[in-house]
This record gives structure tokens, sequence and C-alpha cells, in this order.
């Protein structure tokens, strides 16, 4: 036994308690320890939000545009949105501080032009990326190709085998997943191949999860008995 | 060979994407001992890219350990970019300005310090293009798939009487409400743990859209806590929005929805807390979800709540599917807010969407007949540079 | 206006999105990233003001009128406020002037992070292996045959992942390996192609503006 | 037989089976035979084949306090390997949360070593047998500037030493005399090191993940892109074993010991599964 002195070893074990507790059931440590995590996760949130962004991505070209303006005069130069002092940067802030007009009985609507905007974006984004990522490379490992069934290719007989295993779950699964008509006939054979490996596939998948997670416990539980009480080495 | 059919038409698509030609010139640098120079050099503008970056590549020299790239500038004195083993036969110099003409040659360099060099490439100009040929597949089929989709959206919108099956899932979603409504209690519904750029969240603020109208219909409290800052603004509208269409703007909380922490475990933690002390009767856990999902789930199964939830985020599903008594899988999330709307235009999406399926289903077949029967690859249709 | 001004900024906005990965030019590469690292993350840092707002508002709300549990807002409100000035006066490492050390004892919001929210964080998360059993007792019955496929593969995939496994029999890792490359591999892409399509139909209805919900009432 | 009532049973019982099912096997450490993977075998192969005259190994860590349960053990069972065949490690952190902990397993392992050795031959030595290059943000440059220049990019070692003064960097200049670089990770490291390190310089790749990333890397153990992989706490357990039955170090092996508490919780949940279903059955039958 091998007590530790630091206090924030303590601050740890105090909220290791604190959230643990809620395995028992809910009460005061935890609502403790939870409202605890949310006022200081937001508190460093915001104290991240000011260094990374406010301060360096807005008020510091704005701040160094007012600087210049003052030496040498307003120039085009400073009207550039990407140049390091440029007075430009304050039109996302405005933007921004629409959100606010919801607050203003009359312009409420206007909420939706940050909104709108943030949607546009990153949901065009998104699609060419699933394409681009996912589809292509997915299909392309599906297609069962001669190779899979030559040994010279490092392939073999099981191993093409499985290919069209594979190539035969992902058709069932699509299948599964049609909507435009009822599962009859063979689109019932199709989407109950599908569900079947959906459902292995699923089992499979948490079954091997167990492990990593009983690493977060083991992780905990070292920090309390090495760290903390200093009973195991 | 087909690939190369298709990066022409793309490079000619790409108008003034077309890489500066350049050809093996001049007299082949003074060989002094009996390493051979590196053959075939060639020195173009790397193709699809945003300029400054000129691609070398060359035919090993025999006997050679490794090779040095020059450069010069016209006019200018050669210098070496970089030194490559002997296994490599190209380089991409990153390192030039555009629109400038350059001079490159590739020494062989041999075991004993001797040098041979490959004749002088002149003029070879880098320039930024502005399409990206290797994502040709890519933009076809982002197009193909859409026309897909608006053209069924267009049959709907002629009034066509369209078909959609049963999802389990989503009949429940009455019930829950109501259930909620029987007990005297609220719907949690949570909108994932992701951000408004996760489509999964888009999807998610859709169907809380019609779930808010039906509380709004039934009189029942929703409590709709966020963790990221933007999806909290977008939700809050939603919901406005949602209450105002049924009818009953002023049944509508200000305080229903409401922004908590962007630190998901965070998150976690306070929404644990809702559910165990306000203990709703049903629970939404729509959208992207990452580790937390099953934290979520299980203390809700352990408050009793009826629990439908759904998420694109596949390694997540097994959690929800042991968790919760309903779960949309993947699609059946996008497909929701159409389903529980059953308006036509929403319906011709969902039906488009069941034709991309098909389209999948018979390249994957018949690229696989022509693979096995024939040898032919119906992959490279599908490769991105 | 009201709806018309949002939605062809949306449209507008959506054409720039879908397009910036085919457009390597640098000029387009340069506007993207504006609006990436510039545009649209001042925009979302003052959705974070407003949220913060909201959430401070809320638990305010709660003190005054002595809801339940309305000692633990103070928690939540002072520790918030505590760590905010630590955090915002006193730099991200403790660099600017607001005092964060005292002695050898540091207390900067970098310190905060790495020993409060750590443990908070760790601890919550390792509280899913717990989940994990009990969800695993309630949920893996065998109610019927599907039940009994999600069961069996959990059990022996459980069963491979333990030496116990390979000494019942020595197939069983192999036969778990298997079914994570084959079964699970092939569910994953049919749901993960299906979801592609989910997306491009998502997509497409708001860009027409079909799906209107995100405009909300807007009065 | 009350049936319903088992159907019903409390979750906490669950839980705290769970607990003490994970606590007890730490209290009382224990061993166990896990028998090698294929993935497993192929790394330490590799390792093994190295020769400490020419080449070195480097481990690349960027695991954290939360994932040191699975990685930890990785690192160690590493360096006792290449300790007892004279193969120089360098070590190096990506990130600087991990990097204390790579320096605390360094000492162990070395202590280990030295409180045997009888002459300075046998020592484990800094600078001679060990190099802690320290940490250099962000990752992506180190992993690409030690194609050229490894004391380039890492002036000084963790401990402050320049590091062109050590003994061992006077052979060691960049990838070409790594054997072999291991990266240990809960992110995907070693993807990094594939793409950015071998696709230019050549050097092979080794990894150690946590059992959730491990799926991702199994494709690239198929192309040999990745030479060989320590999956999780399993993986580490089966390095260690490898090395023991090499080498008998006798080291402490943190990993095999973790592996009866995963082995007890994972007989928990499998134990309560077949109790649910008895009772479901049973409950059914008295229906």
């Amino acid at each position: 036994m091998n007590l530790s002195t630091d206090i924030w070893v303590w601050v740890g074990v105090v909220l290791t308690f604190c959230i643990y507790s809620f395995l028992y059931r809910d009460n005061p440590l935890y609502r403790f320890g939870e409202h605890l995590f949310v006022g200081v996760s937001n508190a460093f949130t915001l104290s991240f939000m000011i260094h990374r962004i406010i301060i360096p991505v807005m008020w510091r070209p704005f701040a160094q545009a007012c600087q210049v303006a003052g030496s040498d005069g307003v120039s085009v130069d400073l009207f550039n949105p990407i140049a390091p002092a440029n007075f430009l940067v304050i039109i996302p802030g405005l933007v921004g501080c629409l959100y606010f007009t919801r607050f203003i009985p009359r312009m409420t609507w206007m909420v939706r032009i940050p909104i709108g905007m943030f949607m546009g974006y990153y949901t065009g984004r998104t699609v060419p990326a699933y394409f681009e990522g996912s589809v292509f490379p997915q299909m392309r490992g599906t297609l069962v190709t001669q190779a899979v069934f030559d040994p010279a290719q490092g392939g073999g007989v099981m191993s093409g085998l499985f290919a069209v295993l594979v190539l035969l779950g992902v058709i069932g699964t699509l299948a599964y997943f049609y909507f435009s008509k009822e599962h009859r006939g063979p689109l019932k054979w199709g989407a109950q191949v599908g569900i079947v490996f959906v459902m292995v596939g699923f089992g499979a998948s948490f079954g091997f999860t167990v492990m990593a997670r009983v690493s977060l416990a083991i992780g905990r539980f070292i920090f309390l008995m090495r760290d903390w009480l200093g009973i195991v080495t | 060979m087909k690939r190369l059919g298709v990066l022409l038409v793309a490079t000619l698509l790409s108008l003034g994407a077309l890489p500066v030609g350049a050809q093996e010139g001049g007299g082949a640098f003074q060989n002094r001992t009996n390493l051979p120079p590196p053959t075939e050099v060639t020195a173009k503008d790397t193709p699809f890219d945003g300029g400054s970056n000129i691609t070398v590549t060359w035919q090993p020299a025999e006997g050679a350990i490794g090779y040095r790239i020059e450069r010069a500038p016209e006019g200018g004195d050669f210098e070496a970019v970089e030194a490559v083993g002997a296994d490599e036969t190209s380089f991409e110099d990153g390192d030039v300005q555009n629109g400038v003409p350059y001079r490159y040659r590739v020494m062989a360099l041999g075991e004993a310090g001797e040098e041979s060099g490959s004749g002088v490439i002149f003029g070879v100009v880098s320039r930024p293009q502005w399409f990206n040929g290797d994502l040709f597949g890519v933009a076809i089929a982002v197009l193909l798939f859409a026309s897909v989709v608006v053209w069924y959206i267009q049959r709907a919108r002629r009034g066509e009487e369209l078909f959609i099956r049963r999802i389990a899932g989503l009949e429940a979603v009455d019930e829950a409400v109501g259930r909620a409504t029987e007990m005297g209690k609220s719907v949690l519904y949570i909108p994932g743990t992701g951000q408004i750029s996760e489509m999964g969240t888009v999807a998610s603020l859709n169907i809380l859209g019609e779930i808010a109208k039906k509380t709004a219909e039934y009189g029942t409290p929703i409590n709709v806590p966020n963790r990221d800052p933007v999806v909290y603004t977008v939700a809050r509208e939603v919901v406005k929005g949602a209450y105002t269409a049924a009818g009953r703007p002023d049944a509508f909380q200000p305080d229903s929805v409401h922004f908590v922490v962007q630190n998901a475990l965070a998150y976690a933690a306070a929404v644990n807390g809702i559910m165990v002390r306000e203990k709703p009767a049903t629970n939404f856990l729509m959208g992207p979800f990452h580790a937390e999902s099953l934290i979520l789930a299980e203390t809700g199964a352990s408050t009793g709540a009826i629990q439908i939830a759904g998420t694109d985020q596949v390694p997540q599903l097994p959690f929800f599917i042991v968790a919760c008594d309903y779960t949309l899988m993947g699609e059946e999330l996008y497909a929701a807010s159409a389903y529980l709307s059953r308006e036509p235009l929403m319906l011709g999406a969902l039906k488009g969407e069941d034709a991309g399926k098909l389209v999948f289903l018979l390249f994957l077949v018949v690229g696989t007949l022509l693979s096995v029967l024939f040898g032919i690859d119906a992959g490279w249709i599908l490769s991105t540079g | 206006m009201r709806d018309k001004l949002p939605l062809a900024l949306l449209i507008i906005l959506g054409l720039f999105g879908l397009t910036d990965r085919f457009l390597p030019h640098p000029i387009a590469e340069g506007f993207n990233q504006y609006l990436r690292d510039t545009l649209l993350r001042i925009i979302s840092a003052f959705a974070l003001i407003l949220g913060l707002g909201n959430l401070i508002l809320r638990h305010t709300k709660k003190i005054q009128k002595k809801e339940e549990h309305w000692q633990h807002s103070w928690v939540l409100l002072l520790s918030f406020l505590v760590a905010s000035i630590i955090g915002v006066f006193g730099g991200v490492n403790g660099e600017l002037w607001f005092p964060t050390q005292v002695g050898s004892f540091h207390f900067d919001i970098t310190t905060i992070y790495n020993k409060v929210l750590i443990p908070l964080g760790a601890t919550m998360f390792s509280l899913l292996a717990f989940f994990m059993a009990s969800a695993a007792y309630r949920a893996f019955r065998a109610r019927n045959w599907l039940a009994v496929l999600l069961l069996g593969s959990a059990f022996l995939v459980m069963l491979g992942q333990v030496p116990l496994g390979a000494r019942i029999w020595s197939g069983i890792p192999e036969i778990s390996q298997w079914i994570m490359e084959v079964p699970n591999t092939a569910a994953k892409r049919g749901i993960e192609l299906g979801i592609t399509l989910g997306i491009l139909a998502t997509l497409l209805k708001i860009l027409a503006g079909i799906e209107r919900s995100w405009l909300g009432s807007g009065r | 037989m009350n049936w319903e009532r088992l159907i019903q049973i409390d979750r906490r019982i669950i839980f705290l089976a769970m607990g003490l099912g994970i606590i007890i096997p730490m209290l009382f450490p224990m061993e166990m035979p896990v028998g090698a993977q294929r993935v497993t075998r192929s790394l330490f192969k590799t390792i093994d084949e190295i020769d400490g005259q020419e080449q070195c190994l480097m481990i690349s860590s960027d695991y954290t306090p939360q994932t040191e349960p699975e990685c930890h053990p990785m690192s160690l069972a590493l360096m006792r390997h290449a300790f007892t065949r004279r193969i120089p490690v360098l070590l190096n952190a990506l990130y600087v949360e991990g990097a204390p902990l790579l320096a605390s397993g360094i000492e162990d392992v070395m202590e280990e070593f030295n409180s045997r050795a009888t002459t300075h031959e046998d020592s484990i030595i800094y600078g001679r047998d060990v190099v802690y290059l320290g940490w250099q943000p962000p990752p992506i440059v180190p992993i690409l500037a030690m194609g050229e220049s490894i004391a380039g990019i890492y002036p000084d070692d963790y401990y402050g030493n320049r590091t062109d003064s050590l003994e061992v960097m006077q052979r060691i200049r960049n990838y070409d005399e790594v054997g072999i670089v291991v990266a240990i990770t809960g992110l995907s490291a070693p993807l990094w090191y594939v793409m950015f390190a071998q696709t230019k310089y050549g050097v092979k790749v080794g990894a150690g993940c946590t059992a959730v990333c491990a799926p991702d890397f199994y494709p690239y153990c198929g192309t040999g892109q990745i030479s060989g992989m320590m999956a999780g706490m399993k993986g580490a357990a089966e390095y260690e074993e490898l090395v023991e039955e090499t080498f008998q170090t006798g080291g402490r092996r943190k990993a095999t010991e973790g592996m009866v508490a995963q082995s007890a919780a994972h007989l928990v949940i499998m134990g309560f599964v077949i109790l649910g279903n008895i009772a479901y059955f049973a409950s059914r039958r008295q229906a």
C-alpha cells in the first residue's frame, strides 16, 4: 500500500467514484460528477474556441487591419478576405450574429441564414465523399474476380467461395432494404438471406467489442489500484 | 487500356488541363563508365492536381543503386532535387512554380560512385487543373444516381401512386408517442451526437420534425437535448416549425430544445441523468452515434422506456439492436421522414433510392459474371486514381 | 424572402460543397478553404455562444424556481464560471495574465482537462464494460431464429477472443475470425451502400426544397 | 423455482459480478497460455530477423492513459525481444499525452535487464542499445522527415541529449537503418507509416493496436504492407508468450495477466447469457 500524495490523483479518484456510483443508482454523488463534467467541459470548449478561433481567425486580422489603416491609410489590400490583415472577417461575424435575431420578434426568420449556409455546404460535401470513400471501394471489393480462385494470385477454392458468400450477403442486404415492394417471392428470399448476414455480423461485432470495453474498465481499475492506492504495480 | 480511355476523356473534359507534353531531347549526358543511363525518361505536369507539381518517370538502368533527379530553370544550372532508391521509377517534384518552364534529367547512380545521366527534357511547365479527372467516375456516378432520384420525384409530382412497404420501427412511432401521452410523461428525442456536417444528423432533424408534429397534436411534452451547438439551433427551428404546422404554436416550449455540452461523454452523462430523473416514457435515439450509443441505450432500457433507435453509423447498430425495442438500420434512418410524412415527393425520392439499389445490384451481378466468365475486370470503372 | 433567401444561400453553398472535391485548382481550393476555415468556423463559434447562453439560462431558471435537484445546477454554473475564467484569462497553457499556478501546483485549463475531464470521460466510457454485460443478459435470448443467430455468433466470437475458446476446440478462434471477415463484412457493405443512396436523396430533397423542416416556422 | 425473477434479475448483480471478475485477477496476477495467431507470429519473426549490427527496431507510440492497458504491454514486450537479441531500439511518441508513459516503460525494461546483467556488455545502456527520441508535433512531420534524417527532426532526445552525439545514432541515419517501425496505436498510425514512410522510403511497418482498430488493419496484413500485428490485449499477450517461450526473459507479462481478467469478464457475460436462456426456456415451460 502506497497511497498517492498528488492532489490531482485524489480529484481523479473522487470523480471516478462519482461516476461509478451510477451503476448502483442515481444519487447526489453522480449528479455532482455529471454537472461538474458538463460545466468544466463547456468551459474548456469556450476557452478553446476563444483562443483558437475567435482571436486568431477573427479578432487578429481585424485588429491588424485597423492598425495598418491607422498608420498607412485604408487600402484595397485590407479588403482581401484571406489576407492576414483584413476588414472582411467582420462579415462571418455579422452572419454569426444573425443567430441572435431569434430574440428579435420580427427578424426571427434570419436565423435561417447561418443555418442554411452551414447545412448547404456540409451536406453538399458529404455526397461525393461517400461515393469516393465508400461506394467505389466497397463495390470493387465485393466484385468476385477470377483472381480470388487463382492460387497463383493468393486465392484458392475457399477464398473464392468466401468472396461469393460476401457477394451474396451484400445482394441480400440490399434486397432487405428494398422498400418499394412487400417482401414476397424471390425478394423475400433475398431479404431473408440479407437479415441472416446482418444478424450474424452484428452478433459478431458485439462479441468482438467486449474485449475493448473490458480493457477500458481495467484501465480505470489500474488507475485506482496503482496510481492511487499503490497496491499493484 | 480501358482505364487509359477514361483518363483521356476526363482529360479532354477538364478544359485547360491538357498536360504540357515533353519529349526526350538533347544529347545524352556524357557517360564515363559502363553504367547505362536511365531510359525513356519523361517529365510532365502532374495531371489532375492543384499545380506546382511535375512528375518525372524513367525506366531503370541496369546496375544502378539509386537515381538522382535534377532540375534546372530555363538558362540556369542543374541542381539535385531528390535522390531515390533503385526500385523507384517515378518522382513527383512538388517544389516548382506554375507557368515556369524547367529542364529535367535523371542520373543513375552506380555502386562505385559513378553517375550516368539521361537526356535532358526541356520546357516542362506545371499548371493547376480545374477538374480532378481521377474522380471522373465519381462525378458520373453522383450525376447518374441524382438523375434517377430526380426522375422519381418528377413521377411523384405527376401524382403517381407510390407504394412503400411497412417499416416496423416506424410503424411503432405513433404507438410510442401515444404511450407517453397516456402515461402523462414526456418524449425524449436525442438527435445523435454528430455535427450538422453529418448527413445522419440532417436525417434525424427531419424525423424530429415529424415526431414533434405528433407530440404537438397529442399535447405531449418533448425534450431534445443537443450535443452540437449548430445542431441545437436547427433543432429548435425544426420543433418550433412543427408545432406551428400542427396548429399549436402556443404549445411550443422554448426550453424543450436545449444545448448541453460538446464533449460526447459529458453529454452521455447528462442525458443519462435526464433518463433516470425525468423517466420519459419514450426515447428516440436517431442520428449518428459513436461509442456512447450503448451508454445511452442501456440506461434508457433500465428506466423501462420504449426505445426506438436509428443510426447510419454501422459499428453502433449491434448495440442499438441489443438494447432498444426497434432499430432503424442505416438507410431506414434516411427513409424515415418520407415514411412518416407520407408526402408524395419525399416518397418519390425514396423510390429513387430503391432504383439506385437495383443499379448497384445489377452492377455487382453483371460485373462478377463478366469477370469470372470472361476475365474482364469490371472494377476499373470504380478506380479513383 | 423569408424562405427563399436562406434556401438560395443553402443551394449556392451546397453546390460549392458538392464540387469541392472535384476542383483541385488553387483558386477553388483557396475559396473552399476560406469557407470552411474562416466563414463557417466563425459562424459555428457564434452558435456555441448561443448554446452556452441557453444552458446558463436553463440552469439559472432551475435555481430560481427551486426545481428538483436545483442545488446541482450551482455545481454546473460555478464550475463553468471558474474554469472559464481560468481558461479564457489564463490561456490554454496558463500563459496569459490570470495566475494558474500556486507553488508547484498547476491548474491551467490544459491541466484541468487532463486531470478532471479525462478521468471523468474515461470512467464514463468504461461503464460500457458493465453495460455490455447487462445488455447481453437481457437481449441474448433465443426467442426466435434471428435472435439465435445474433446470440450464437456473439457467443462464438466472445469464446474465440479468450484462450479458453482455443482450448475447447482450436477451430473456434478461426471461425470467429471468419465470421468477422465474411458475414460481418457483407452485412456492413450492404448497409453502407444503402446509406450512400439515402444521403444522396436527402441532399437532393433539401436542395429541391422538398424537405423543409429545417426552415422551421420562421415567425 | 421462480424463473421469472431470474429473468428480471437486478442489473446490479451483473455489474457486481463483472467488477469482481475484473478486479480479483488484477489483485492476484496469474498467467495463462494464449496461443499466438498468424499475424503476431509474423511480427515476431520479422523483428527476430533484424541484424542488430546493421539495423534497429523503431517503436512509435501514440497511446494515451486510456488505451494503456492494451497498448503499453506491447511496447514492453517489443523492447524485451529486441534487448535479448541485441537489436538497438529507437522510440518516439507521436502525441505528447503518451510521452511520459513510454519513458517509464523504457526505464522499467532497462531496469529489468540491468538488474540481471553482470558485465558492461550484458547491460542495456542508453544511447548504445536504446534511444528515446521524444515527441515532435504534428505526427506527420517526423514520419516523413525520418526518411531523410532521424537526428535532423529530433535534434534532442526526450532527455535533452543531442541526438547525433549518442553512440548508436552514429550508424542509424534514417529509415534505411530501421529494420521495422512498429506503430502502437489507438488510432491509425500504422497506416500513416504505410502511406507516407513505406511508399516513399520502403521501410517495413508493423502494427500494435487496440482491439477496436484491429479490423481496419487486417487487410493490410494480407497484402504484406503491414508485416505483422498485435491486435488488442490478446495480441500483446501472444507476443509476450512468444518472447518468453523463446528467450525466457522472466519479465512481467502484463497483457497475459490482463487476459485473465479479460477471460473472467468474458466468462461472466457468457455465463449470464446461458443463465438467462435457461431461465427463459424454463419459464416458458412453466407457463
